[in-house]
Parts: structure tokens; C-alpha cells; sequence
């Protein structure tokens, strides 16, 4: 299920681009360090292994919590403000209400609260994501909640290499970052990166190039994008494919540039439609290109729910890789009603 | 506690009865997932299942349950009747909760099963809450919420339980340690030698017993029901045990050593309890064979429900959002 | 500062409307209880006094708790399942994050979780809102967080009298309801509710019929609008203000409606810009009435940034009466750039 | 703690000026606000300065400081200089963070002083972090974290003190119990009789002392700054005393009873403390009374480089909001 690797290119899962990624960052530099329940090589290296091996070669910079949500977070604001880097995994995204204090009244905002002495440049990685069967309390995208606030990144990859280059990003930015791993396409695999190269953050980038309609998001959708874009090349529908990868601050620049160029969009994300992250790519697109839009910009998320068990539900809750086609159709086939 | 809680032996068998059915289940579930013929996340309670039967036992089916994805030795202890468990496990339209909630969320209120949570440490202030219904009710409920080791160093376990203890609050803390927090080692998590030691630091009752002994376990939860029951506040317990099968299904457990495990399985806690009640003379081999036998045909009748009960439609996912505008 | 009561009409306060539901909703059913800090008369009937006199009238049904957002909560949520109507404090908005968890995971999704079993009536109030110099972690508007969750409503009161008919609401409501109070406004005045008049949730509400501009909101900004409204009818400007009163679920219909009919619209909150409310509305109205709108639809909103303490700041991160203003005229003069 | 600590009178002084400074900066708070000279929110310390005061002396400038909006005695006995915590205040460029942060968030790292938190219990698991930090370096410095007794029922105070008390953190957990929390008596919220109680639950040294007696405060603190900077862990004090002030300035305090504020007041630490000094010698009237003038004269300073310095410029809104990219 890669997207665009060729069959016999060297390719690597999400997990190990992850896995990667961290262990490179700590053998880069040492004031990287690592805290999260069970990612200590005595507890296995983490429940999803992206942190084995690592506390076996970095010792005590990689140390297992208690389940201490708060704590955990705090520790690495605090580990940050005297130097460190630190690397905060919150198991899952659910579990991420716990601390929302530690995130968003502090590591969010002590950089401005303190008038630039202090900062926190820590990274929480966390994990989440529908359509494993894991029901309401797992599988949650909340990254709307995030970029709502001042002071965090967030940022989710659609690629293993995006994902280490992105993480990579992360660790060294002077900013708390929110880093995203997709639960559902973690054993995906993509083309493997450079090592050490960093993918920037604050940009979006053009996936694939098109001339009659932009899809714009981030995340596993983007994936689903990639491959609707080479369908319909063959119908001759030129998909343009804008992977935002930071959420947060939005690059907003690059999104109008592509659109602009379209005069059409399509807004797609995994969490539910109703006041998701896309509404605000919505609303940017008409308050800068009203009067050169063709059509109204669509958007293809999940259902305002709560994520069911039952798979048949679980189906119905996400959106579908062929509401994105659809709506790349309605789109381009828009007329004004009368 | 009322003095006159002795444990009989057909106090004894009556834990084990509620035992059994939970081992029962288990095993089937473990055999069903084994072969690939359910498909779901599932946290078994193999080992645990002496401490949740002696304090089920205890409980009436009016009092409250919040337990948590580890939580089928408490439901079926509880009462919760087999079809519906079942059928939510097969996330079949006929299930507890239509199969929207799933395992980590059955939900059961007719016999009190009230919340099962996958997020840890949360079922304990929800806890407080009925259990303060029940006393500005006056109702004379308990309220019974489990959770485990780990989950006692999360913060709603700290808030939970000195709210529970400043309103003296019908409610029953089970803490079940089993030694690990997923993969982590109780010691390695948990800065005190017994949790139920942190008790004190709300004025608490609070013991340490063996959970999987059945007579300690019996009297450590009939102690703490008389106290909620009489209004006189909250317990903490700390029921000391061992899961057997990792945290959940398929977890190979290699973070267990060898030693520890091979030591706890020798200290199996339902081969025990069915010598003893033999040995109490509560029961003959003949009548648990029944028993056994009883429970295999009702979990056959259950999975043939769940199997014969069709998949929730796909309209269902527009109920149960909202309620009725007041 | 009244926004709509003549001089000599009797009018009420905030403050006072907020107290009055309370007192309304516990004397007409007794299953209606509250908790919260310092909320007992014991402790002065609350910081902001809006229990004061409850707890003497109905006794033990009116409860002071320890600091414990994540227990008031969980305890709101255990009693409503067992039949009970609890009002929560949670003294400041910024505080929310403490209990996310329980709001989010549990009172939200256990209806849909249980399959319809279970459900929590229980209401969750809290104060917030900026301009009153309490800095960074005492003035955070967080709707849109809420608004994103599907199961929970989540309200915003823009005059005394729907204070008060919308709290009575939210109590005798069978789901949770967030019921925001402004911190700023809170001696401001207005018209007398009628006792027991409920507010519907869910309905949005044409605070004042226009035809050539419709204002979209909720809460504070509602208020500058209505002035607004008057001022610029002398201009012979129509302004149609629609005060949304529930945020969410969004009643996009009577939204709708009203720009369909004026063709232009303005967006307003006082959160922060990106990734708040008003994007969700933007989007909806612009995927409804694409072909429709003659200007694009703005957002006036507050700034991206932390609340800052000095008050020339914290005037720049607020939105501005004069930002709405320079919107609703930015619209109507709006031409196509070529 | 070193056995060779004892409370010499010079050690009496030391606390006594530190607590002094304090005070006396309260007071001039507490004029300007009276006089609408200043408008700001304020939490006054009054009546917790020998504890913050006794603390401050055993830290270094390079120790780290955690603390709360009730924080200014903490931080101007961890060396805060006076200039830009008053401009501060007074929401000037050049207060200690520019104006953007106020007196609610006062951080000032030159001396340590690393944040100040308007959330109740949130600085806890931030001090962790950096006594963390100090355990990876090795470099002695030692965290202490403030907080009162209400906040000791917050959950993050739980998940605080768990770790701190696994990973041996060189921090300080200083409760400053003044009996209230807000309007709600300590006995209304918590449900144990001392808050250190609670250090057992956590197999943490714990102590609770008299926070408004300068030996018994500067014992307590000099061994728990003792057996961090040695690496043997942290420590739970909760110093017992009593704002006089109510909650906020403006708060009429009406839910303190009269006599119980009568008889703290008849206690005030500060003229007792004054007249210790006395007796011990270290100190003669005329030395504390040229001690007062210095003070008030760097208070004189420091309130007019506030009122002679600029407001922070409209555009300082958008700095400090993101650093620039790494
Ligand atoms: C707040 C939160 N953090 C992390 C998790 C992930 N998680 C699920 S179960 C578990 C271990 C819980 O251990 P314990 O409380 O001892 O219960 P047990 O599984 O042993 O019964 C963890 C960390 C979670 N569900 N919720
Ligand atoms: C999480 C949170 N809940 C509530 C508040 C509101 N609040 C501010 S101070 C305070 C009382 C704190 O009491 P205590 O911890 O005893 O400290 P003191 O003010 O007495 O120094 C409360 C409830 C808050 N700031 N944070
Ligand atoms: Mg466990
Ligand atoms: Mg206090």
C-alpha cells in the first residue's frame, strides 16, 4: 500500500522512519532527550517499538514514566527551560486531554508570557487515527485544538520520509511542536530519507502538480489524494496535491498560490468536518480568492461523532478516499444554481 | 464490617461460581480470538479472577460498577448477562451498547454496569459522582470502581479519592495490582510499597490484601460494602495479583521474567480456589463438572446470539448523539 | 453600557441573570444540584458570587469542592448518570484544561458510546474573556475546542435575558452543555427575563433584521454589533445581526438564511482568529451560498497570540467594534481585484 | 542535611532582611493599590515571609524557581531585583517580561526565577523538569517549587510528587499551607490533618513545620536544600501559616472568623521576627532601622524607573510568539 514508491526502491514503514528519526536526533545531540510510559528497552522499547533500542544506547536519556500524563509534559517543559530538547510521547491522542494544561497554558505560551527569556522546545509525539476498530476513546484527531492555539506546532507527515524529516524539525525547533503518527498507516512504507535531512516547518508543499483543482490537507488523506490524482490524470483531471504537513502555523501562502492557479479546492482531513482544521483553510481561500474561485471549496473529513466500534460504523464515521473523488467532481462539474 | 462476616464454605463457593463463569468466558474469548473468529482489541483478566468474583459477590445488582477495558471479570461479576456482552464484542446490533461502545465501553445498567472506560484513572471520579447520588438519594448503593496499579499514579486518583474521602462518599476504590501497567513494572511507576498505603493520605481506610486469596479477598470487600453501605465513607483496596496473559491479547509479555511468571502460575489462583472448595466440601467434582458445563452451553448460547444478531445499520451512527431536546 | 434596556426599564445584570437561572432551576427540580470552588455560602456564595444564597436555600445539593477540576467534573458526570442535573463551575475557562478528559472522553461520547444506555445531563459553567488585564492564563475563549466535539453543546449568552434562558436550558437539557460566561460584560446590563422562560439550544437568533449585511457571532461581539447596527442604520446601512447562542451544534440554517438574503457577511468572535468558531461558519456559508455572496465573508476576531498583561496589548489582541465595523464596510464596497 | 547546620543569629538576620525586603514591598504594593496608583491584580503575601525568607537563604541565584501568582515574596527572596519586577507590575518594556507576562507570570532566569504560574498545582510537574535537567547535568543546582494548600488536591501535585520520588529529583516541594485556599477553609478541601502527610504516600522525606518561625522554617528548609544538592531525593515541607491579606487585594476575607484572624494576627511572624533579631544581638534598632531606609529607597528607585519607562510598543504583540525557525 506505499504510495509512490517504485517496487523495488529502497523503502521504509512509518515506524521505522520514526524510530529513526528519534535515534538519530539523539546521537546528534546529546541534550535530546526522551520520556513517555513503557518506551525504556526494559519495558520493550514502547508499546508500538518506535523507541526500541534507543534507551539501550542512550541510557538515562530515555527514561520510562509512570502513567502521568501531567507529568510527563511537565517534566519536559521544565527539562526544556534549563537546555534540554525533550521528546514527550503521549501514547495516544485521546490521552492527550490529560495534560492540556501543561500544553497549552504553558509549554504554548511561556515564550510569550516571559517576553522571549524562556522557551520550550519540546516535542510530543503522540498517536492516533480511525479504522482499527478501537472505538471512542482512540482514536481521536484533535489537532483543530491545537492549531487554535498561539505558540505550538502541530505538524502530521504523509510519508515516512516527511515523517523523519518533519520530526527530525521538530526536536531541533525552539518551539513546542505537536508531532502526529498516524495509528492506521503506520506499516506503510515510502521511499527512506537522507539521513539527518530536515523537512522545514511552517511549509506546506505540492505533492503533485495539477492545473484544474487543488486538494489541500494533511495526513493519511493526503496519501489517498496522491493516488486519486494519478486515477484521474488518466481521465485527464490534472489534480494539484498540497500537503500542508504543518497544520500549524498554516503556510497559507503556498495554499492561495495553488489555488489561485486552480480556482478550485477540495479541504480534506481525517477528524470530523464540524469546526475542524479545515474550516480554516476554507476560510482563508474565499476571504483572499472570492471572485476567482469557479467553485466553492468543498471539504471531505469524518462525521460529527464519536468514533464507533463496529467496523461497519467505523466505515461510515471516516471520510472515504471516494468522497475526495467525488468531490474533486463536483467541483470541477459546478454550476451556479438558479 | 458487621463482626458476624465469616467466611463459609458456601461463601467459598459462591465466589468461585462467579470465578468460574469469568474463566470461562475468558478462555472462550481467548480461543475465539486465537483462531481468528472475533477481531477485537481484548484485555483479558486471567488471573484476576478470584478478587473481582469475592468482591461481586458482595455487591447487589442495584449497586454501581465503573471498571475500565480490563474490566469483563468485573462486568460478568457484576451480573451482566452473557448475550449482550457477547453480541457487543461482536459489535453486532444486539450488543450492551449496539456495538458503538465496543469492549473498552460496555455498559450494562440494568445490572449497574455503568461505565467501562479505556482511559486510565477516569472511571474514579465518575465513581464519586454516583456514589454521591446515591447519597444525597439515600438509596443505600455502593458504588464499586476498579482500576489498576498503574492507574494509581495518574492525577483523577488523587483528586477522586480525596474528594471521596472529604464527603464520605458510598464508594469502593479496587485497585488491582497486577504487578504491571502494560509493560511497565510496578515498582519502576509506583513510589510507594503498597498503594493501598496511600490511603492515608486521605484519611482513608485502606488494605492490602491478596487478591487472589478468596477468603481475604471476601473479607477486605465485605468490610468496605458495610462501611459504604452504612454511610460511614470510602475504601481503598488494593487486591494483589497477577494478569497472566500480558496486557492485551497477542502481547508476547517478554518484559515479564521467566522466574516471576513461572512463580505466580504456580500460585494459579483458580486451580486453588476449586481444591479448596472441594476440599471445603461446599461442592462435589460431579457438581462443578455440571457447573462447567452449565456456563460452556450459556456462553454457547451467547455466541450463537452474537453470531446469529446482524451488524448495527448504517443509520445508527446518526443516533445517540443528541438526546431529545429537553 | 446596556446594550438594548431603555433607562428607566427594569433591567438585571449578567451576573445577576446567571444567579437567577441557578435559583430557578433548583427550586423547580430537585435533581438539579451544583459543585464547584468556593461555590457554598461557607465560602461567600462563589468568586464572582453568582451561587450566593444557594447553598443557604437548598443546603447540601450545593457543594464547595477542593481545587479538583478533573473530580468536580467526574462527579458531575457519575451523579447525571444515576439521574441528577449538576451544575459544574469551573471557575475560570484557562482551568478547563485540567478536566478535558473527563468533558471530552466521557461526558461527551458515553451516550454514543453506551449505545444510547446512558446519557449526562449535566452543565458545565465557566467564566473567561479578555480586557480586564488577567493576562495570559485567566482570559482564553476555548468554544471552539468544544464545538469541535460532537455530544456536547456548547453556549454563549449575548444579553442578560438569554443568560438566563439559555442556562435554564442547558440544566433541563439531556446532554452536557458548556455554558460560557463573560468575564468582562458581567455588570452590564439588559431587559428582565421572564421566569422560567427557556431559551431554545440549538437556534440561533436574528437579534436585530437587516438587508444588506449580516453579522454572524455570539457572545461580547454580538453587543458591539447591535450598536453597530444602530449606527450605521443612520447611514442608511441595514445591518441583520444573527446571535448564534448555541455555537454548536450550529444552527447553519437560520445562518443561512439570512446571507442568502443579505449576500454578505461578516464573522465575529472574540477568540483567536485561526482555527476559531467563526472559520466553521465561513466555510458552511460559503459552501451553501457559493454564487450567492456578493463580497467575500470576513472574520473579525481576536489576534493569534497569547493574552497579553499590559493593556495597550491586550487592546491589540482584542477584536475591535471598529474591526467589525470596517468589515461590514469592506463588504459592501467590495469590488472584484483585477 | 549536614549535622553542622544550626540557626546561628547571623542566620536570624539573613532571614530576617530577606523577609524584611518583602514586606516592606508589599506594603508599598498594597499603598499604590489603595491609591489606584497601580492597577493590577494582586495576591499579597503578607504573613508568608519568613517562610519564603528562611527558604531563599540556603538557595543559590543559579537554583531554580518555581512559583505562583501569590509568588512575589518567593521571588524577591530568590533575588529578583526590584527594577523590573516593579515594571513589571506596572506592564512597562522593561519589566522583567516586557509587560506581556505581569505579575502573574513574573520569570526573571538571571536569578532563577524559571516560571510563575497563574494554574493551581501546574508548576509542579514543571519543577520536576528541571531538577531533571540538573539530575542529567550533574550540576547542583537545586529546584524549588511554591505552592499552597489547596493546591495539594490537584491531581498534577499527585503525578508530581510520584516521579519526583522515583527519579530521586533534586526538588523541593514547599506547600505554603495558609489555611485557605480562596474562600474555602484547608479542612473544607483537604482530607488529611497536614498536608506532608501526604510525602508517606510517596515514601518522600516530609516535614511539617511552623512556617512563621524563623528557626523551625530555616531547619526544615536547609535540610531538604541539603538532600537534593547530595542527590538523596526530594522533599515535601508544608509550612504552616496565614495570609493576612484575604485572597486577592480587595478580598474582605468575610468567610475568615474574626477570632481566627484575631489570633493570627496577635502571631504576625514579622514583628516577632524583628524583635528575635533584637534579642539576639545580631542587629541593633538602628542598624534594622537604616536596613528599612535602604530598602524603601531601592523601592523609590525601582517605582520610578517603572513610572519613567515606556509601555511596550503595539508591535511587541507579534514577538516572542514563535521563536525563529530552528
Ligand atoms: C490516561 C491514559 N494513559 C495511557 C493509557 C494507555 N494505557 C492503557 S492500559 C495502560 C496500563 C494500565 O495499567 P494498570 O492501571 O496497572 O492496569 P492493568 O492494565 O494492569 O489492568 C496504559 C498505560 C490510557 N489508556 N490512558
Ligand atoms: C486549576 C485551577 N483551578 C482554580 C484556580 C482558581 N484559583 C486561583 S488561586 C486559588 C486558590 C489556591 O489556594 P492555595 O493553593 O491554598 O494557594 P493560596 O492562594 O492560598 O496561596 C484558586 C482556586 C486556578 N488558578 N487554577
Ligand atoms: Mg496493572
Ligand atoms: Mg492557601
Amino acid at each position: 500500500m506505499s504510495a509512490a514508491a517504485a517496487p523495488n526502491a529502497e523503502v521504509i514503514t512509518f515506524t521505522e522512519a520514526y524510530s529513526r528519526a528519534l535515534h538519530d536526533a539523539m546521537e546528534m545531540d546529546s541534550s535530546v532527550i526522551m520520556l513517555g510510559e513503557d518506551i525504556a528497552d526494559e519495558e520493550g522499547g514502547g508499546v508500538f517499538k518506535v523507541t526500541k533500542g534507543l534507551s539501550t544506547k542512550f541510557g538515562n536519556r530515555v527514561r520510562t514514566t509512570p502513567i502521568s500524563e501531567q507529568a510527563i509534559v511537565g517534566a519536559a517543559v521544565g527539562a526544556s527551560l534549563a537546555g534540554f530538547r525533550p521528546v514527550a510521547e503521549i501514547m495516544l491522542m485521546n490521552f492527550i486531554t490529560v495534560p492540556m494544561d501543561q500544553i497549552v497554558n504553558h509549554a504554548a505560551k511561556l515564550r510569550f508570557m516571559s517576553g522571549g527569556q524562556t522557551h520550550v522546545p519540546i516535542t510530543i509525539r503522540t498517536r492516533t487515527g480511525a479504522g482499527a476498530g478501537t472505538g471512542g476513546q482512540h482514536s481521536d484527531m484533535l489537532e483543530a485544538w491545537f492549531a487554535h492555539v498561539a505558540g505550538i506546532k502541530v505538524v502530521v507527515p504523509s510519508t515516512p520520509a516527511d515523517a523523519y524529516g518533519l520530526l527530525l524539525s521538530c526536536i531541533f525547533d525552539d518551539d513546542p511542536c505537536l508531532f502526529i503518527e498516524d495509528q492506521l498507516t503506520r506499516t506503510q512504507t515510502g521511499p527512506v530519507p537522507e539521513k539527518g535531512l530536515r523537512v522545514p516547518l511552517g511549509k506546506a508543499h505540492v505533492a503533485r502538480s495539477g492545473t484544474d483543482v487543488s486538494v489541500v490537507g494533511y495526513g493519511r488523506p493526503i496519501r489517498d489524494a496522491m493516488v486519486l490524482a494519478d486515477k484521474l490524470s488518466g481521465e485527464g483531471i490534472s489534480v494539484e496535491v498540497v500537503d500542508l504537513r504543518t497544520v500549524s502555523p498554516l503556510d497559507a501562502e503556498t495554499v492561495l498560490k495553488s489555488v489561485a492557479k486552480t480556482g478550485r479546492a477540495v479541504v480534506v482531513h481525517e477528524a470530523p468536518r464540524s469546526f475542524g482544521a479545515g474550516a480554516e483553510i476554507v476560510a482563508r481561500i474565499q476571504e483572499h480568492l472570492f471572485g476567482q474561485l469557479r467553485a466553492p471549496v468543498l471539504r471531505v473529513a469524518s462525521r460529527d461523532v464519536t468514533v464507533p466500534f463496529a467496523r461497519v460504523l467505523e466505515q461510515e464515521y471516516l471520510y472515504k478516499a471516494s468522497g475526495i473523488e467525488a468531490a474533486i467532481r463536483q467541483t470541477l462539474e459546478w454550476r451556479a444554481p438558479r | 464490617m458487621s463482626a458476624s462476616q465469616t467466611f463459609t464454605p458456601a461463601a467459598l463457593l459462591a465466589v468461585y461460581r462467579k470465578a468460574r463463569l469469568i474463566n470461562l468466558v475468558d478462555e472462550r474469548f481467548r480461543v475465539l480470538l486465537r483462531s481468528g473468529r472475533l477481531a477485537a482489541v481484548y484485555y483479558s483478566p486471567r488471573g484476576q479472577e478470584i478478587l473481582a468474583a469475592a468482591m461481586g459477590v458482595h455487591l447487589e445488582a442495584r449497586d454501581y460498577l465503573v471498571t475500565t477495558y480490563r474490566g469483563i471479570h468485573d462486568q460478568l461479576a457484576k451480573g451482566i448477562p452473557l448475550r449482550p456482552l457477547f453480541a457487543e464484542y461482536y459489535a453486532k446490533a444486539t450488543g450492551a451498547c449496539k456495538g458503538k461502545g465496543g469492549p473498552m465501553h460496555i455498559t450494562h445498567p440494568e445490572t449497574g454496569v455503568m461505565v467501562t472506560t479505556g482511559v486510565v484513572g477516569s472511571g474514579l471520579p465518575i465513581a464519586n459522582g454516583l456514589a454521591w447520588a446515591s447519597q444525597l438519594k439515600r438509596d443505600g448503593r455502593v458504588t464499586l470502581v476498579t482500576f489498576g496499579d498503574g492507574a494509581s499514579n495518574i492525577g483523577a486518583f488523587h483528586e477522586a479519592l480525596n474528594l471521596a474521602a472529604l464527603w464520605k462518599l458510598p464508594v469502593i476504590f479496587l485497585c488491582q495490582n497486577n504487578l504491571y501497567g502494560e509493560c511497565t513494572k510496578y515498582e519502576k511507576a509506583t513510589s510507594v510499597a503498597n498503594v493501598a498505603e496511600r490511603a492515608a493520605a486521605y484519611s482513608m481506610a485502606g488494605v492490602t490484601v491478596n487478591g487472589n486469596d478468596p477468603e481475604a479477598m471476601w473479607l477486605a470487600s465485605g468490610a468496605a460494602v458495610a462501611r459504604a453501605r452504612a454511610g460511614e465513607g470510602p475504601t481503598l483496596i488494593e487486591a494483589k495479583t497477577f494478569r497472566f496473559m500480558g496486557h492485551y491479547f497477542g502481547d508476547p509479555g517478554a518484559y515479564i521474567p521467566k522466574a516471576e511468571y513461572q512463580a505466580a502460575l504456580e500460585r494459579d489462583p483458580m486451580p486453588a480456589c476449586r481444591a479448596a472448595v472441594l476440599v471445603s466440601g461446599a461442592s462435589t467434582e460431579a457438581e462443578l463438572a455440571a457447573y462447567d458445563a452449565e456456563i460452556e452451553a450459556r456462553i454457547d448460547d451467547a455466541l450463537q446470539y452474537a453470531a446469529d444478531s446482524p451488524p448495527p445499520e448504517a443509520q445508527e451512527i446518526e443516533r445517540d448523539i443528541y438526546g431529545a431536546a429537553a
